[in-house]
C-alpha cells in the first residue's frame, strides 16, 4: 500500500515539477483571489476583521483548482480504468494522490499566509506561532483528504470542473470554519486569545483524522464503476 | 519613441550582421550604459541629499523619486509593448523584432511596477502605517501588475514564434487598457492616494528642487529603461536565431532517421 | 497540381516534423502515405489542411499558398486526424447536422452521408459518448462526407472500423475521386490501402520518397 | 458570421441542456459560495454592507467554471483542430460562444440575486429596477466576452485549468467593481442613492463594448497555430 | 480453462453490450475476437479484465469467479483498452516505469519491455504528449509487456503501428503463449491478426459464434 502511495505522490509531484502548473498559475491566481476579496469588501476595518476567514477562502477555491487538475491528470487517457484493471491498490492510490495534494497546498498556504500579513496586515504573535503551525498541517492534510476523495468520486463522471465544487465545498465548511476561528486565535483578530484556539484545531484533527480512515476504506468502492 | 527607432535600427539585420554576433553592445549601448550610471548618480544625489525634506512627508519624501520614476516609465514600457504589438499583428508591418521589442519591453515594465508596488509598500508603512491600503489606485496597480504577469505566461505558452507573437500581441493590446483605469482611479474612486499632484501645477507646489529631482528621477529610470529593453530584445533575437540554428541541425538528424 | 510541396519544413516544439518534403499530387488521384511510426505522416496531412505553419520551403494547396491563403484552402479540404471531433454529448445524427451546416451542407446532403456510413438506423439518435470506438470512427467519416471537399485528408480512415465499414468507405472515396475530387491517405494498413490507392509515396524522417504507380483501383475493387 | 455564431449556441446549449450541468451543478455551487461567504464573514451587518459585492464575486468564480466546461465539450475530442480545419469563420465561434456562455450566466446571477435578498436581506426599491436590469445585463455581456476570448487562448494549452483564472481576474476586476457599485447604488447598501449607480453602469458599458470588438476581431489570430 | 463465460451479461446504461455470451479459453490459445461495430468486442475484453459488472450469467477468469475475486484477476490479467493511459507530461521511459513499478516489475524486465517496442532511444527521453499516435500505442504496449500478465486482452492492438511494430508485438505474443500466458485479441485486421490467432471467434450482437481454428501460428509466422 505504501509502495504504491510513494510511488503514485512521487510521479504527481514529477508531473507537477514537469508542468509548473502550481508555481506559475495557481499561487498568482490564490494571490489575485486574496486581493479581489479584499477589494470587493473595500473598506480596511472589514478587511483586517476577516483577514483570516479569507486566506481559508483563498485556499478553498485553489483546493478546487488543484483536485481538478490532480484528477485531470488521470482521467485525460484513461489512466484510472488502467490503474483499476492493473489492479493498484486504491488505498495506496487514495493515499498516495492525498500526499501530492497536500504537499502543494502546504507551498499554497504558506504564500497566503505571507500575503495576508502583508495586505491585511494581520500579525503573527510569538506566543501563537504553535497554533497557528498546527492549524495549518491539520487543515491541510484535512483538506488534501477530502479533496482526494471527493476528486476521485467526481473524476470521469462527465461534467466532473462543474460536479467536483458542488461535492466539495459543503463538505469543507468545518474546515473553513475550524481554521478561520483557529487562525483568529492564533492572530489575535478582534482580540480573540489564543486558548480560544485549541478546540478548533482538534475539530480539524477530528475532521482530517475521519477523512484519513474513511477515505483509505471508501476509495476503493468509490473509482470502481 | 527615439528609443524605439534606434532599437528597430540595431535589431535589424544589416545592422544585425555588422554587429559582433556574440555580444549585444554597442558603441551607442556603451554610451547609453554610462549615461545610465551617470544619471544615477546624480538621482542619488540630489534625492538623497540636495532635495529638502517635505513638511508633511518629511524624510520618507525622497521615496517619490523612486515610486514615481518606476511607475511613468513602467507606463512607457507597457505602451511600447502594446504599440509594437500592433505593429506585430499589422501585415504590412509584422515582423519578429516587433514581438521581442514588446517581450522586452513588458519585462521591464515589469520589473519597474514591482519596484513601485515595492516603494509604494514601504512608503505606506511610513506615511499610512501600513504596508497596504484598499486604495483604488494601490489595488488598480496590483491588478495591472498581475496582468503584465499574465502576459508573460502567455508568452512562455511555447509554440511557433509566430503563434506566441499573435496570441501575445492580442493579450497585450488588451491589457494596456487597464493604465488608463489606473490613472483615474484616483478620480473614480477618491481614495487615500495622492492625486495627480505633479501633473498639474494648480496643486499643492512641490519645491522646485523636489521636482527637480523628480525630473531627474525620470531622466535616469529612462535611460536605465532604454539600456535594459535594448539588450534584453538582442538577447531575445540571439535565442531566436540560435533556435534556428538548432533546427539546421536538427533537420540533418531528423533526415538521418530514413538511413537506418 | 491539388498539393504542391517543395522542400517543406514544418516544425513542432524544436523538432522538425517535416525535413524538407517534396510531394506533387495531381487531381483525381488517391494517394496512400506509408512510412514507420514517427515519419511524419500526420504532420503532412495536417499541414496540407493548414494547421500547421509551414517554416521553410513552398507549398500550394488547390493553387493557393498555404503561408497567405490558409481560409481559402480551408474552406475546400476535408481532414479526418486521430482524433474524431464530436460531441460526446450530442447524438450521431445532431452531431453530423452541426458539422454539415457549418460548412453549408444542405439536409439531403447531411442525410445521405448518415446513410452512407450505416448510422442510419437506431445509432443516429444515440449519443456519441455511448458510441464503440468504430461507431465513433464511422460518425466522423459522415462529418467528412457531408463537407463533399475537393481534397480529402485521411489520417489512417479505416482503423477501428469494421468490414462492411471499410468498403462503404473506400466505394465513398472511389466515387469521391471519380467525381473530381483528390485523395491522401495516411495508412499502416498496406493491403487495404494499397489496393485502394492509385499511388504510394513511403514518408521516412520527415522527407518522402516516391515509389510509383500501385495498384490501381480496379485491383481495389476485386479485393 | 451571424449564422454560425447562431449554429454554434444552439449547439453549446444543446449540450447543456443535455448534461443540465449548470441547472444541476453550477447553481448549487453558487449557492454555495454564497452561503460560505456568510460563513466566512459571520457579523450580520459586514454581510449586509458587502452582499452586492459578494454576489459579483460568485457570479465570477462560476464563470470560470463555465467558461472552463465551455471549451472542455471543444477540446475534449479535438473539436477546436476540426472547426480551424473547416474554416469556420472566428468571429462566428466567438460571438456564438459568447451569447451561450451569456445565457448561463444570466440565469445564474439571478439565482444569486435572490438569495443575496433573502441571506444577505438585501432590498431592491421599485425606483431602481432599471439601474439594476441595466448593470446585470451590461456586466453580463462583458464577462461573457472576456471569459469566452481568454477561454479560447488558453483552451488547448495544457494546464489551462490553472492559465485561465490567471489571466481572466486581473481583466474583469473593473467589471466586478464596477457592478459592484452599480448594484450597491441600485440596492441602496450603506446609503448610496441610484444616480451614483449610472458612471458604473458607463464603465461596464464601455468594457463590454471594447471586448466585443476586441474579441470579434482578436479571437482568429488567437485560435490560430 | 483461462477465459469460461456462460451466458454472460453485461449492461452499459439500459443497453446490454453482452447478451448472454459464451466463451471457453484454453491456457496457450490465441484468440481472435471480430465481428462488425458495435458487436460487443471492447466489452467482452473489458468484462473479463474486471472493469463492468456481471449482470448475469456465469464467469470465471484464470480459475476465480469474476463475482467475487475481482482483484485476483486483475493482478494476473493484462488490459490494452482503446485508450492508452499514459501520462502526457512523463516521458515514455518514466511512463513505463510507472505503470511496471506499481505492478512490481523490475528495473530489467522494464527496460527490456522499452527495448522490445524499439522505444530505447531517442524516444525514450520524449515526454509522451510530442508523440506520435503510433509512438504512444507502442509505449502503452511496453507498458503492458512490462507486466508479464498470464491472460492478455488486446483490444485493436495493431491499429496505429508500423509494419515493423506489428511484427515485434507479434513475435511478443507468441513467445508469451510459448511460455503459457494466454491471449485475447480484438481486431478488425483479420489478414493479421487471423494469421496471429490460433482460434477465431466472431461476436455479433453481444453474442459469441465459434469459428473453429484459424491458421494457426506457424502460418503466422510465414506471413
Ligand atoms: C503599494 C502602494 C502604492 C501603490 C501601488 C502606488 C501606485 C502608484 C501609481 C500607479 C502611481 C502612478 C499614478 C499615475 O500617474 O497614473 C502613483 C503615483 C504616485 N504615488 Fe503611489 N502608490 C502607492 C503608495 C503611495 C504612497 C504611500 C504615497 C505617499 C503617501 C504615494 C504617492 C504617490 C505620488 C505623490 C504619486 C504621483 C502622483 C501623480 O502625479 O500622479 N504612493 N502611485
Ligand atoms: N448507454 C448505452 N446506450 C445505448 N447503447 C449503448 C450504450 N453503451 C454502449 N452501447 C452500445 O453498446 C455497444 C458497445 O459495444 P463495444 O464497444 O464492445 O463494441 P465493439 O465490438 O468494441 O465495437 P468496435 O469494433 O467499434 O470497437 C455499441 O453498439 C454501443 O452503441
Ligand atoms: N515537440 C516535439 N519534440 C520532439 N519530437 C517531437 C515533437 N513533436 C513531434 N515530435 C516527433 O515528431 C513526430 C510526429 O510525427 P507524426 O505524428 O506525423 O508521425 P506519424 O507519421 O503520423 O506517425 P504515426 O504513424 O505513429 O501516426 C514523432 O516522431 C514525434 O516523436
Ligand atoms: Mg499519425
Ligand atoms: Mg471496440
Amino acid at each position: 500500500m505504501f509502495r504504491v502511495a510513494r510511488l503514485i505522490a512521487a510521479k504527481d509531484l514529477r508531473i507537477e515539477l514537469r508542468s509548473r502548473i502550481v508555481t506559475n498559475q495557481v499561487l498568482p491566481f490564490a494571490g489575485i483571489v486574496m486581493v479581489m476579496f479584499a477589494f470587493a469588501l473595500n473598506t480596511d476595518l472589514i478587511v483586517e476583521r476577516v483577514a483570516p476567514g479569507l486566506v481559508w477562502l483563498a485556499t478553498l477555491f485553489s483546493l478546487l483548482i488543484l483536485v481538478q487538475r490532480a484528477f485531470a491528470i488521470e482521467t485525460a487517457d484513461g489512466a484510472t480504468d488502467a490503474m483499476r484493471a492493473a489492479g493498484v491498490d486504491p488505498a495506496g492510490i487514495f493515499l498516495g494522490k492525498t500526499l501530492a495534494l497536500a504537499v502543494q497546498l502546504a507551498l499554497l498556504e504558506a504564500l497566503l499566509l505571507v500575503i495576508a500579513v502583508v495586505l491585511y496586515s494581520a500579525k503573527v504573535r510569538p506566543g501563537s506561532v504553535v497554533l497557528l503551525l498546527a492549524t495549518f498541517v491539520a487543515a491541510t492534510v484535512g483538506l488534501a483528504l477530502v479533496g482526494t476523495l471527493y476528486g476521485g468520486l467526481a473524476a470521469g463522471v462527465r461534467g466532473r470542473e462543474t460536479l467536483l465544487p458542488l461535492l466539495l465545498l459543503p463538505v469543507v465548511a468545518p474546515v473553513l470554519i475550524g481554521a478561520t476561528r483557529a487562525t483568529e486565535a492564533a492572530l489575535g483578530t478582534a482580540g480573540a486569545v489564543v486558548a480560544d484556539g485549541w478546540p478548533w484545531l482538534g475539530l480539524l484533527a477530528v475532521f482530517a483524522a475521519l477523512f484519513g480512515v474513511g477515505g483509505t476504506l471508501a476509495f476503493g468502492p468509490l473509482i470502481e464503476e | 519613441m527615439a528609443v524605439t527607432d534606434t532599437q528597430i535600427a540595431v535589431a535589424g539585420p544589416g545592422e544585425g550582421s555588422a554587429r559582433n554576433r556574440s555580444a549585444t553592445s554597442t558603441a551607442f549601448t556603451r554610451a547609453l550604459g554610462v549615461a545610465t550610471i551617470v544619471s544615477m548618480a546624480l538621482l542619488a544625489l540630489f534625492g538623497l541629499f540636495l532635495s529638502p525634506a517635505d513638511v508633511v512627508q518629511n524624510e520618507s519624501v525622497r521615496i517619490l523619486y523612486i515610486h514615481v520614476g518606476t511607475v511613468w516609465i513602467a507606463y512607457v514600457a507597457f505602451g511600447l509593448t502594446a504599440i509594437s504589438s500592433a505593429a506585430f499583428l499589422w501585415k504590412r508591418t509584422t515582423s519578429l523584432t516587433w514581438d521581442r521589442i514588446a517581450g522586452a519591453s513588458a519585462e521591464v515594465g515589469v520589473l519597474f511596477m514591482a519596484l513601485t508596488l515595492f516603494a509604494g509598500a514601504i512608503w505606506g508603512r511610513l506615511s499610512w502605517g501600513k504596508f497596504w491600503v484598499w486604495d483604488a489606485r494601490v489595488t488598480t496597480t496590483a491588478f495591472l501588475f498581475v496582468t503584465y504577469i499574465g502576459y508573460l505566461a502567455v508568452r512562455g505558452l511555447g509554440g511557433s514564434h509566430q503563434q506566441r507573437g499573435r496570441r501575445s500581441a492580442v493579450v497585450a493590446l488588451l491589457a494596456v487598457l487597464e493604465i488608463p483605469l489606473v490613472h483615474f482611479s484616483v478620480k473614480l474612486w477618491r481614495g487615500l492616494h495622492q492625486d495627480s499632484s505633479v501633473a498639474d501645477t494648480t496643486k499643492v507646489q512641490l519645491h522646485g528642487l523636489m521636482l527637480f529631482s523628480l525630473f531627474l528621477s525620470l531622466i535616469a529610470f529612462t535611460l536605465l529603461y532604454a539600456w535594459l529593453v535594448i539588450h534584453r530584445q538582442r538577447v531575445l533575437a540571439m535565442q531566436d536565431a540560435l533556435e534556428d540554428k538548432g533546427l539546421d541541425h536538427a533537420l540533418e538528424q531528423r533526415r538521418q532517421e530514413s538511413d537506418r | 497540381p491539388v498539393v504542391h510541396l517543395s522542400s517543406a519544413v514544418a516544425v513542432l516544439g524544436q523538432f522538425p516534423v517535416l525535413a524538407g518534403a517534396d510531394l506533387l499530387v495531381e487531381r483525381g488521384e488517391i494517394v496512400l502515405l506509408q512510412g514507420p511510426n514517427g515519419a511524419g505522416k500526420t504532420s503532412l496531412l495536417r499541414l496540407c489542411a493548414g494547421l500547421m505553419p509551414l517554416a521553410r520551403g513552398e507549398a500550394t494547396i488547390l493553387g493557393h499558398d498555404l503561408r497567405t491563403e490558409r481560409d481559402a484552402i480551408r474552406r475546400r479540404v476535408g481532414l479526418l486526424g486521430h482524433a474524431n471531433g464530436l460531441y460526446a454529448d450530442l447524438t450521431v445524427s445532431e452531431n453530423v447536422r452541426f458539422w454539415g451546416s457549418t460548412v453549408g451542407a444542405t439536409a439531403t446532403e447531411i442525410g445521405a452521408a448518415i446513410e452512407r456510413m450505416g448510422l442510419a438506423q437506431r445509432l443516429s439518435a444515440v449519443q456519441v459518448a455511448k458510441l464503440s470506438a468504430g461507431q465513433r470512427r464511422r460518425t466522423a467519416l459522415a462529418c467528412l462526407i457531408a463537407r463533399r471537399a475537393e481534397l480529402w485528408l485521411l489520417d489512417e480512415p479505416h482503423a477501428g472500423l469494421d468490414a462492411t465499414g471499410r468498403d462503404e468507405l473506400d466505394d465513398t472515396l472511389r466515387t469521391a475521386t471519380a467525381s473530381g475530387a483528390t485523395v491522401l491517405v495516411a495508412s499502416h494498413e498496406l493491403e487495404r490501402a494499397g489496393a485502394l490507392a492509385t499511388r504510394i509515396v513511403e514518408i521516412v524522417g520527415g522527407q518522402v520518397r516516391e515509389h510509383g504507380p500501385a495498384t490501381g483501383p480496379e485491383t481495389g475493387a476485386a479485393a
